[in-house]
């Protein structure tokens, strides 16, 4: 399923995440890695000062994603359970656990909603006394001195929300896993084998490069090719055997493959911004 | 209770239905109630004939009748009709309860929130909803509203501007409670006066904010 | 007509006359009434026991039986009880037509982020800032900034600690919007610990074996 992440400054890696696992249901290694440090990065920005312990706390969570992700994208070779792996395990419980938590106020926030698009149906009464009781009235303004309402005026006005810098329109995708795996489905479908030096000795960037990597391993992952590496940092031979239907860019392998487009677009954005 | 029953039919253009809120007269009745129960200012018979969808003729008639009923019933409000419009007010049978009330029960002080309305009315007239709205970054209506009508703040104009909002500015009144001559004998801002221009900049910084 | 009907019966202390405005239950009721029509906040029933010279209980009795006589009627008013007092607002079925009146245009709705930070603090108060951003993962200076200027959030207090960080809790102005009496009113958050199949769900999302 395709979907785009439209970053908010406001809206912290846990929304982020629980967004997309709950609601749009995607897989963890779909979830853009960039997205969440870039929003992190922007409310970073906006502090006066730098919080350590919001940072430490964010970089924790961000370690778990990553090592998560790598090991999801990379096929199982080895199966053995490795002591590392029981780090893992706790750090995974640790992030369910905030999970769980941050589900729980989620669900909370949207019963307020409700409370409140009930409430704001109905217009309280605020006429006050009409003019017969004018004399009896106390004036508001009793009291309020000259000084009184030009701090209320200096406060009002210097009380503004920063306006948000719009970070969005920084990244640039040169060009997404979506669609390089678009092309790659109809080159490696007519050539059938190649090697990735040749795959990619057209690509203007490391970006490029990159992108077409995950590509590759999406398709393997998926069992559309297979791969071949001779001697260690030798060429790497990719060859299709996905039958000759896929040579359609547009077929079911292609879409269930959007999903990664994400990805790839993440490491895109990241390596630009370095 | 927190809340006393919401059901939710007959908004405008709604075809009235069958049950409580029957009847089309006793859909267009509550509505008049609905309408005069906020506003703060008399409602004239054109403008709830607009809201209403129905002739002036009608409204000013349902309102009679209205009137009558409470006044029947023995309500402790009133549908009166006043400087060109309709208002709720409190029945004048009742006003030794309503004297002590206002003696001893209304808010005898601006909130904070209703001050800095004002001050930046007082200090920026003439501005708009919008721009009030948009300064103190929370929707100023509720606040402007009480301000007109305790007669600090009023109407004073018309944006040139599309839309045409309504400008407002301080009253004569609030000059007199505070002991001004004139606008000018406020005593000056110091710090940081946004222009226009980052008004309006606020104003669309604050647009995005909206639900995901 | 310049005002309907201006009799001049039962003030306070005034003995209960036969009539329209006869019985003494009728006369609480609509001195009740009257005292709502001029109120611009909500008034609390102690107020409320004050001005009429009864007990509290009777006036929580008399305004709930008011309320579902309003409801029962099909008026446009409705007499609800938020923020710790009784209050007339318009009844939710004609927003339609209120909204057309005051033209507030929707006021603007908070984000998910927002929300989900109100509910912190409105389940956890006093909250610091460092226990919000923790709960959300990220700072949260940002939104709680905006809900203080929204009025739905005030600093409460300081913590005692080292540090003596700023505590926030939720306003009067909250209970107000979201139409509820007191804080014990909000739904238990047991209710939103998600389910056991979201938390296997979720945790099937966080495991790291290679999917297929």
């Amino acid at each position: 399923m395709a979907y785009e992440v439209k970053t908010q400054v406001y809206e912290g890696p846990f929304d982020m995440l629980l967004r997309l696992i709950n609601e749009q249901r995607v897989e963890l290694y779909d979830v853009r890695l960039s997205e969440i440090v870039d929003a992190f990065l922007a409310e970073i920005a906006g502090l006066e000062r730098f919080d350590l312990e919001g940072a430490t706390e964010f970089l924790l969570i961000a370690a778990i994603l990553v090592e998560l992700k790598s090991r999801r994208l990379l096929p199982d070779l080895e199966s053995e359970v490795r002591e590392e792996d029981f780090a893992l395990l706790e750090e995974r419980d640790y992030l369910l656990s905030r999970l769980v938590e941050c589900t729980t106020f989620s669900a909370a926030g949207r019963r307020l909603f409700e409370l409140e698009s009930q409430a704001s149906k109905s217009y309280p009464r605020i006429a006050g006394p009409d003019e017969r009781f004018e004399g009896l009235a106390p004036d508001l303004l009793a009291g309020v001195s000259l000084d009184d309402l030009r701090q209320a005026a200096e406060r009002a006005l210097a009380e503004r929300p920063k306006p948000r810098v719009e970070i969005e329109h920084v990244l640039v995708d040169e060009v997404t896993v979506a669609e390089v795996l678009h092309s790659l489905v109809q080159v490696l479908g007519r050539l059938r084998a190649i090697t990735f030096r040749d795959l990619t000795a057209d690509a203007r960037s490391r970006n490029e490069v990159v992108v077409h990597f995950l590509g590759i391993l999406e398709l393997y992952k998926q069992g559309l090719v297979e791969l071949d590496q001779a001697v260690t940092f030798g060429d790497l031979v990719v060859t299709w055997v996905g039958g000759s239907g896929h040579a359609d860019g547009d077929s079911a392998a292609g879409q269930d493959l959007v999903g990664t487009a994400s990805l790839g677009g993440s490491l895109a954005g990241m390596e630009y911004r370095g | 209770m927190s809340d006393c029953g919401q059901s939710s039919e007959p908004g405008p253009g709604t075809e009235a239905q069958s049950g409580e809120h029957a009847t089309r007269a006793r859909v267009a009745e509550a509505a008049v109630e609905a309408v005069l129960t906020v506003a703060s200012e008399p409602v004239s018979a054109r403008l709830l004939a607009e809201l209403l969808e129905m002739s002036v003729e009608r409204v000013e008639t349902l309102c009679r009748e209205l009137a009558a009923s409470y006044e029947e019933e023995g309500r402790g409000f009133s549908l009166a009709r006043v400087a060109g419009g309709y208002r709720l007010q409190s029945h004048g049978a009742y006003a030794g309860y309503v004297e002590r009330f206002v003696l001893d029960g209304a808010p005898s002080k601006l909130s904070a929130a209703a001050l800095e309305t004002l001050a930046v009315v007082a200090y920026k007239q003439p501005v708009s909803r919008a721009q009030l709205s948009a300064i103190r970054g929370v929707n100023a209506d509720g606040v402007l509203r009480l301000l007109v009508a305790r007669g600090y703040v009023a109407e004073v104009g018309r944006d040139r501007g599309p839309g045409q909002a309504v400008l407002f500015g301080t009253t004569q009144g609030f000059l007199e409670k505070l002991g001004l001559d004139t606008l000018s004998d406020l005593p000056p801002l110091s710090g940081f006066v946004p222009s226009a221009d980052t008004v309006e900049m606020l104003e669309r910084a604050l647009r995005p904010e909206t639900g995901t």
